[in-house]
């Protein structure tokens, strides 16, 4: 029997909270699958850094075989997590890489992700446009790396002129303003580039504003988002869009890499990528366009609109990374 | 009642204090190796930053005042402490750093102490403003997240000399600090100022001045308390101390300082920071149940702030 | 004609203060002040309310900075931006309750801005060691225990005015302003002070003093300084004047009507209803007590001028509250013969109780909010939803003439009025409720004789009315002039009851100092 | 002290800063973009109308609720309604009641048990935020009834509905301040609790009333929002927290208690958003907006929410 911690510092997502109900579900599947127990602790609540040592601190004083963490911070929980590691607790870091030694990252690259983004907008627009940007957090690693993959992409396109670029902090309701704002102030939008957690929000923006010509934009992976797709595009044929999946189902993924290092598997160390060299890099599960719209709205008609399309690994791919 | 002798007024910390006791007794019924150096130490080293925020937050709220810049304060000198020191600095870029970092955090003070004394405006609002100010500066310091101390100052934070953990130190010398402070007039001004700011003024206190100078000590507490805080995390973020600025106010009032000022200390602002940080050690090994750890939080914060209201209504009933 | 002159053959006055002008906004507080004080002199500074006694004090003190004119102090000129550098200088001033901090001790109160330093930190050993010998000139008049630890807050407002004292005191001043110290200050402890002011004039100090109480105008001062509108308009050896012309010079030779009281036949005494005791009953009180008001009967009639008399704090603010329902009370109350217990006040209004609360600032008025709104906020409920605007300003007007209010309009807030006309204001929200049984908590504390005089024609007009008035005073006089009965509290407790023969100021004095049977009915 | 009102200095203040704009970012001025800040504000001036309330209150009257509760009515009138526009009313009906008894019950542990009003509401906000979560688990089913964002979003005479419903609910707050017993006696409480008490004021019930009030506007602020954002998330109302205090006082509501206006307030939202909206078509970095919206919102303090001296 294997007791994992969970560490999750920030709660008001709908993103994490399907993080945990899959992992809740994984490690349920994995008892029946190995016929192994597994006692998952979590600690989940808005916490700052402080708090969140707190929470690695505790789930070392109650023992944990392994820690999963979604940290808040890319370094500030390196110490602690050391610590951990030096007691010999297996721990694992999703959603956001890390550098602390001894830590395996179990991820998707999120530069390979913007890059897939500001790809098919590119391509959707042939190459030519006036685009805007709507980022997340600036300076949170995963938007820095997104934005990496994404201007990457854009030096390939001399005719794609960015013409404003501002945050909207990852928060719908702020996504929406932004582009409100946009919208009214700047003439002959022609691509809108974002990240999930905002798109919906734009999205209800542009079909207030119902600018001409209307704007194709880069989407994101949750239900309601696909459903307002859907009608956008019905009201305007020209609108299209793309839903890039970062899955909640990755701290799950870690889970499944974690029960099989407590079963004494060792990391393969060519399989390891990433800036610290200590990244798994998942597969995104899969991408959303125009052709496959229909067919995954029907796969997800029963989900609510806060449902993010997800994917987690098999026991097996998990196994597959070890020696 | 109000206490109607000044020794009473002067130990407003002691409710607070059987808080902690309570607290501390179900931390260890629950979690058995509590009183184990290593667990103590961890749990201390959790609460020395936001204790320190929350002694200056005191003084401020003390004052008839209160700042919500406090987080943002403590992120803008915690990138100024990365940027100036890296993982080889030796000790003089350290103590360069130190005193950049008490510079900048009384400077930071000291724009509050201007808008809020000199200028008049309501506190509240006035250091949420500022508060933008000092979050898009240290954005500006340092865009992207990262930066390291040297090992040996952070591992001598985590360190026990002679047995004791390095923050029980910091802590007993943040309540020296107090009991220091405690007897010079510019604390007994704070007092006074908080109590009845006319009247202070008629008696030659320099009411604009203490006040002033409340929101620069809490400047210079917010740059220890981010030292504090590098020295746990030996990183720098941008907004790495934006979350203490609730915790710090909701702290103080826990330990008995009234928001309306006049009254209170530092002694349960310390003590208030460990009753907070214990409930969360509460919700670990009391087995909240996942979906539910929010809720109890919040509940029984509210009801820790509620305890001493709830005793005096029933009070009051019988009487 | 005014005449500014001071008295000949003079030796250096300490400080003389010229031409001072000082505005607020459109309102000109003093406009062409003089004042000039020698060393062991006791200067009384009169004036109606309003006048600038209080600006002038400040200006004194360096509370507030002079628009124009000269300070000069011990012979060199005074310039002051803080009240800080005049205390330092040796000048301080006694306020009413302007400069104590409720939530600090006596003795922290008392060392405020000047406390004694050993070792980088303040001795509080000392502190309070002085505070006692400094407390110990007061011992035997204070109501509670004062202690040098002793929270202000949990103080009554008499001994908060000595703290006042003693900490003007602990300055060690050279010239001290005592501005309305008296007011809330009982006959006992209003002459240790006049005892100590004789002792300190004989010391060499300077003392100005502002009352509104005649009587110890003559008793302590040896000059008199009149305003009048900012100016001063006269100045008057106390031997050589009599009241009637400081009255005069104070009013500039209006309504002298105040004064007639002293002769028994205020307007209230005078309009007394003969017969009285056969209208009907409108209080009765049965073992009534609340905190400190020991059990007490009680039996008010209609019409009736009950007075509440004694030394200051022996429970009779508490007895109105009580009556009011803002305290909690025991015992049986009967109003118009129907019992009735009041939990709150508004219970008590409704029943057509009403009451004039002593402090008017801390509980009678809304200081920022308009007149109107002032007058109104017992009454909204009368005016409808949507509120009848129209007539509820109409009806206030017609209070404001009513009582002669002056004012610019009924929506400049009521903090711009002076002290007299605020406190009509606070009795006049009262009338258009005609109440039943009107209780007034010392209602002319810090008013000037032209709206006392004022106030007492409103009160024989409400007696004539049917109106019942229950009326605590500090003041003997107005008691003696406007009652027919007096109850005297001691400790609580109504030792005697002053009526016909015994209603004067000996049994009146001989009854609060606790002289038992003084008058007992 | 002039005598022009708060409000319309910051209504003249926003008016000014727009064609200001204009010299900056000539396409920033236009009807669509006026238009589309009115209506950006109309949300944050329907989430700051308790707020006001509750500023006016007095005794450092203050509800951090406010954002928890916004996201509370979101999510309940899209659970309830399940985007049928016929359950809206019955939608209408809990939100209105339950954000009521949020309210409630912060009036009562603010005024018997007297916890201060920061951290009673700061810890209520807690409270609903992890009671949300417990019952959802943030899995939250339901939809955005028509007849709601048709309401919202839709135009008459080329204005979002939006907006008639904030003018109407300024009319309303209006009525209630001046011209009911309530708001009289609010402002008498603001001033001095003692006095009103003594004056036969209901001190506890109107702080209570006062309490719920903010409860019972900021869920509706909640439904409207949702006919707006037409998605519910965890976030939704937090965002609008300390805008919706900034938005009182720049709108000249003192924050001691006892004066202020909604007029105010409305021209406070006003000016936020135009702020954040000018600061967004200048295209300067994140770092330096924030930083320049701090400054900006100081020297907006200081045109008029300069506290006087207490007497
Ligand atoms: N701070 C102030 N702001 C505005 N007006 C003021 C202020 N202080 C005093 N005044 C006005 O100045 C005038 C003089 O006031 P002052 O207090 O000096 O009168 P006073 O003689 O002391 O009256 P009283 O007998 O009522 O105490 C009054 O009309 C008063 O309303
Ligand atoms: N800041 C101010 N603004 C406007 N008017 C003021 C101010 N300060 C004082 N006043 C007015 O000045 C007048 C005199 O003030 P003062 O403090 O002497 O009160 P007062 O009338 O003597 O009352 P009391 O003696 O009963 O306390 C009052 O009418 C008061 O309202
Ligand atoms: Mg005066
Ligand atoms: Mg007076």
């Amino acid at each position: 029997t294997y007791t994992i911690g969970v560490s999750n510092g920030f709660v008001a997502s709908e993103w994490r909270t399907l993080m945990v109900q899959d992992l809740e579900e994984t490690a349920q599947a994995i008892e029946e699958e190995l016929g192994i127990t597994i006692e998952l602790v979590f600690e989940n609540a808005d916490v700052d850094v402080q708090g969140q040592i707190q929470q690695i601190q505790n789930l070392l004083n109650r023992g944990v075989d392994a820690i999963i963490i979604n940290p808040n911070d890319q370094q500030a929980l390196n110490l602690a997590l050391e610590e951990a590691v030096d007691e010999g607790v297996v721990v694992i870091s999703t959603d956001q890489e890390i550098g602390a030694e001894g830590v395996i990252n179990v991820v998707i690259d999120q530069t390979e992700w913007g890059r897939q983004n500001a790809r098919w907008l590119a391509e959707a627009l042939g190459g030519e446009g006036d685009i805007v940007i709507i980022e997340g957090f600036v300076g949170h690693p995963a938007n820095e790396d997104r934005m990496a993959g994404v201007e990457e992409v854009l030096a390939e396109y001399p005719n794609i002129n960015v013409v404003a670029r501002e945050s909207g902090q990852w928060d719908q309701a702020t996504g929406q303003r932004v582009a409100s704002d946009m919208l009214a102030s700047i003439p002959n939008i022609d691509g809108i580039l974002t990240q999930d957690g905002m798109a919906q929000g734009i999205l209800t923006a542009l079909n207030a504003a119902n600018p001409d010509p209307f704007p194709i934009m880069t989407g994101e992976a949750y239900a309601g988002y696909l459903r307002l797709w859907d009608e956008t595009a019905r009201n305007h044929p020209g609108f299209t869009s793309v839903a890039v999946v970062n899955p909640p189902g990755i701290a799950s993924s870690a889970l499944r890499v974690a029960v099989e290092i407590l079963q004494g598997g060792e990391v393969d160390e060519s399989k390891l990528e990433g800036p610290f060299g200590n990244s798994l890099y998942i597969d995104i599960p899969f991408v959303i366009t125009q052709d496959d719209l229909q067919a995954r709205l029907e796969e997800f008609q029963d989900r609510p609109d806060s449902y993010a399309m997800d994917g987690i690994i098999t026991q097996e791919q998990a196994a597959s990374f070890m020696r | 009642m109000r206490p109607s002798s000044a020794w009473l007024r002067n130990h407003t910390y002691l409710v607070p204090l059987v808080l902690l006791v309570v607290a501390v007794a179900l931390n260890y019924y629950f979690q058995p190796n509590f009183f184990q150096p290593r667990v103590l130490n961890g749990n201390l080293r959790v609460m020395l930053p936001l204790m320190v925020l929350a002694a200056g937050q005191a003084l401020v709220i003390i004052a008839g005042g209160i700042d919500l810049s406090v987080g943002a304060m403590v992120s803008l000198v915690n990138v100024l402490l990365v940027t100036l020191v890296t993982r080889e600095s030796g000790p003089p870029e350290v103590l360069l750093a130190v005193g950049a970092a008490l510079l900048v955090g009384a400077a930071a003070g000291a724009v509050n102490g201007l808008c809020v004394a000199y200028l008049r405006l309501q506190p509240i609002v006035t250091t949420y403003a500022t508060s933008f100010l000092f979050s898009g500066v240290a954005l500006a310091v340092l865009p992207r997240p990262g930066g390291a101390l040297p090992r040996a100052l952070t591992t001598f934070y985590r360190s026990a000399p002679l047995g004791v953990p390095a923050t029980a130190y910091g802590i007993a010398l943040l309540l020296l600090l107090w009991v220091v402070l405690r007897r010079t007039r510019f604390v007994q001004y704070l007092y006074a100022v908080g109590g009845n700011a006319a009247a202070a003024r008629a008696s030659g206190v320099r009411v604009a001045f203490t006040r002033f100078l409340s929101y620069v000590t809490m400047g210079l507490f917010a740059a220890l308390s981010a030292m504090m805080l590098t020295l746990s995390t030996g990183s720098g973020n941008s907004r790495l101390g934006d979350a203490m600025t609730l915790p710090s106010i909701v702290a103080v009032v826990l330990g008995g300082t009234r928001l309306a000022g006049g009254q209170g200390g530092v002694v349960g602002a310390v003590i208030g920071v460990a009753v907070l940080t214990i409930i969360r050690n509460l919700i670990t090994f009391s087995n909240v149940p996942t979906w539910y750890q929010t809720l109890f939080d919040a509940v029984v914060i509210l009801l820790a702030l509620a305890g001493p209201g709830i005793v005096q209504l029933i009070r009051g009933r019988r009487a | 004609m005014p005449d500014r002159d001071p008295p000949a053959s003079t030796p250096e006055p300490l400080l003389s203060a010229r031409g001072i002008a000082k505005r607020y906004g459109a309102v000109r507080a003093l406009e062409e002040a003089s004042l000039s004080v020698r060393a062991g002199e006791v200067v009384a500074l009169l004036g109606a309310n309003g006048s600038g006694k209080s600006t002038l004090g400040k200006i004194i003190t360096g509370i507030t900075r002079p628009d124009a004119g000269t300070l000069t102090f011990d012979g060199a000129p005074l310039h002051l931006s803080e009240p800080a550098q005049a205390r330092r200088r040796g000048i301080t001033a006694v306020y009413q309750e302007l400069s104590l901090v409720p939530d600090l001790s006596v003795a922290e109160n008392v060392w405020l801005g000047h406390e004694p330093v050993r070792r980088g930190g303040i001795d509080r050993r000392t502190m309070k060691g002085r505070t006692a010998e400094l407390l110990a000139s007061f011992a035997g008049v204070f109501s509670v225990p004062v202690e040098p630890d002793t929270l202000v807050d949990s103080l009554p407002p008499s001994e908060r005015q000595l703290v006042e004292v003693v900490k003007a005191l602990a300055w060690r001043p050279r010239l001290l302003v005592l501005d309305e110290a008296t007011a809330s200050l009982d006959a006992r402890q209003v002459d240790r002070l006049f005892e100590l002011v004789r002792g300190w004039r004989e010391g060499g100090m300077a003392v100005v003093f502002v009352s509104h109480r005649m009587n110890e105008i003559f008793r302590v001062a040896d000059r008199a300084v009149v305003l009048r509108n900012g100016v001063t308009v006269g100045e008057r050896r106390i031997g050589e004047v009599d009241e009637q012309e400081l009255v005069q010079l104070m009013t500039g030779g209006g309504a002298v009507a105040a004064i007639a009281l002293e002769g028994h036949d205020a307007p209230g005494a005078a309009a007394a209803p003969p017969g009285a005791t056969e209208a009907p009953v409108v209080l009765e009180l049965r073992r009534f007590a609340s905190g400190v008001v020991a059990p007490l009967d009680l039996t008010l009639r209609q019409g009736e001028l009950v007075g509440v008399g004694g030394l200051q704090g022996q429970g009779q603010s508490r007895l109105l509250l009580a009556l009011f329902g803002a305290v909690p009370h025991q015992g049986e109350v009967r109003l118009e013969g129907a019992p009735v217990a009041f939990r709150n006040p508004r219970q008590a209004l409704r029943a057509g109780v009403a009451y004039v609360p002593g402090d008017r600032n801390r509980e009678g008025l809304l200081p920022v909010r308009p007149i109107l709104e002032n007058l109104q906020l017992p009454n909204w409920r009368r005016y409808g939803t949507p509120l009848r605007m129209e007539r509820a300003r109409r009806d206030a007007a017609a209070v404001v003439a009513d009582l002669d209010v002056r004012l610019a309009s009924l929506d400049e807030p009521v903090a711009n009025l002076s002290g007299g006309n605020a406190q009509k204001v606070v009795i006049g929200k009262w009338l258009s409720r005609r109440p039943k049984l009107l209780l007034l908590d010392d209602p002319t504390k810090g008013v000037d004789v032209n709206a006392k005089a004022e106030l007492y024609r409103l009160l024989a007009r409400l007696q004539a009315q049917g109106t019942t008035i229950l009326f605590h005073s500090s003041d003997d006089a107005e008691l003696l002039g406007l009652c027919q009965r007096v109850l005297v509290m001691q400790d609580g407790r109504v030792t005697a009851t002053l009526e016909g023969d015994t209603l004067d100021q000996r049994h009146l004095v001989a009854a609060a100092m606790g002289a038992q049977g003084a008058g007992a009915a | 002290m002039s005598r022009v009102p708060p409000a319309a200095v910051a209504l003249l203040l926003s008016v000014a800063l727009f064609f200001l704009a204009g010299l900056v970012q000539p396409n920033f001025v236009n009807a669509a973009q006026a238009i589309n800040i009115v209506r950006l504000a109309a949300f944050l001036g329907i989430i700051a109308a308790g707020q006001t309330l509750v500023i006016i209150s007095g005794g450092e009257g203050i509800d951090l609720s406010v954002g928890a509760v916004v996201t509370l009515g979101a999510i309940l009138t899209f659970m309830i309604s399940g985007g049928s526009s016929e359950r809206l009313w019955l939608a209408l009906l809990v939100v209105l009641a339950v954000g009521a008894a949020i309210g409630l019950v912060n009036g009562l542990g603010i005024v018997f048990v007297r916890i201060p009003p920061l951290v009673m509401t700061l810890g209520m906000a807690g409270v609903v935020q992890g009671t949300i979560l417990a019952v959802t688990r943030g899995n939250i089913p339901g939809g955005v009834p028509r007849a709601l964002a048709n309401l919202v979003t839709g135009r008459f005479l080329g204005v979002p509905g939006a907006i008639y419903l904030w003018a109407l609910l300024g009319l309303l707050m209006w009525f209630v301040l001046q011209r009911t017993r309530y708001g009289r006696e609010l402002f008498a409480v603001g001033v001095n609790r003692r006095t009103a008490a003594l004056s036969g004021v209901n001190v506890s019930g109107v702080v209570v009333l006062t309490y719920t009030l903010s409860g019972l506007l900021a869920a509706l602020g909640g439904l409207l929002l949702l006919g707006f954002t037409q998605r519910v998330f965890l976030t939704l109302g937090e965002t609008y927290l300390f805008p919706s205090i900034a938005a009182v006082v720049v709108g000249g509501t003192v924050l001691a208690g006892g004066r202020g206006s909604y007029f105010g307030t409305m021209a406070g939202a006003l000016v936020l958003t135009m702020t954040e909206s000018l600061l967004r078509s200048m295209r300067i970095g994140e770092a330096y907006q924030m930083i320049v919206f701090g400054a900006i919102l100081v020297v907006l303090l200081s045109v008029y929410g300069r506290q006087r001296e207490r007497e």
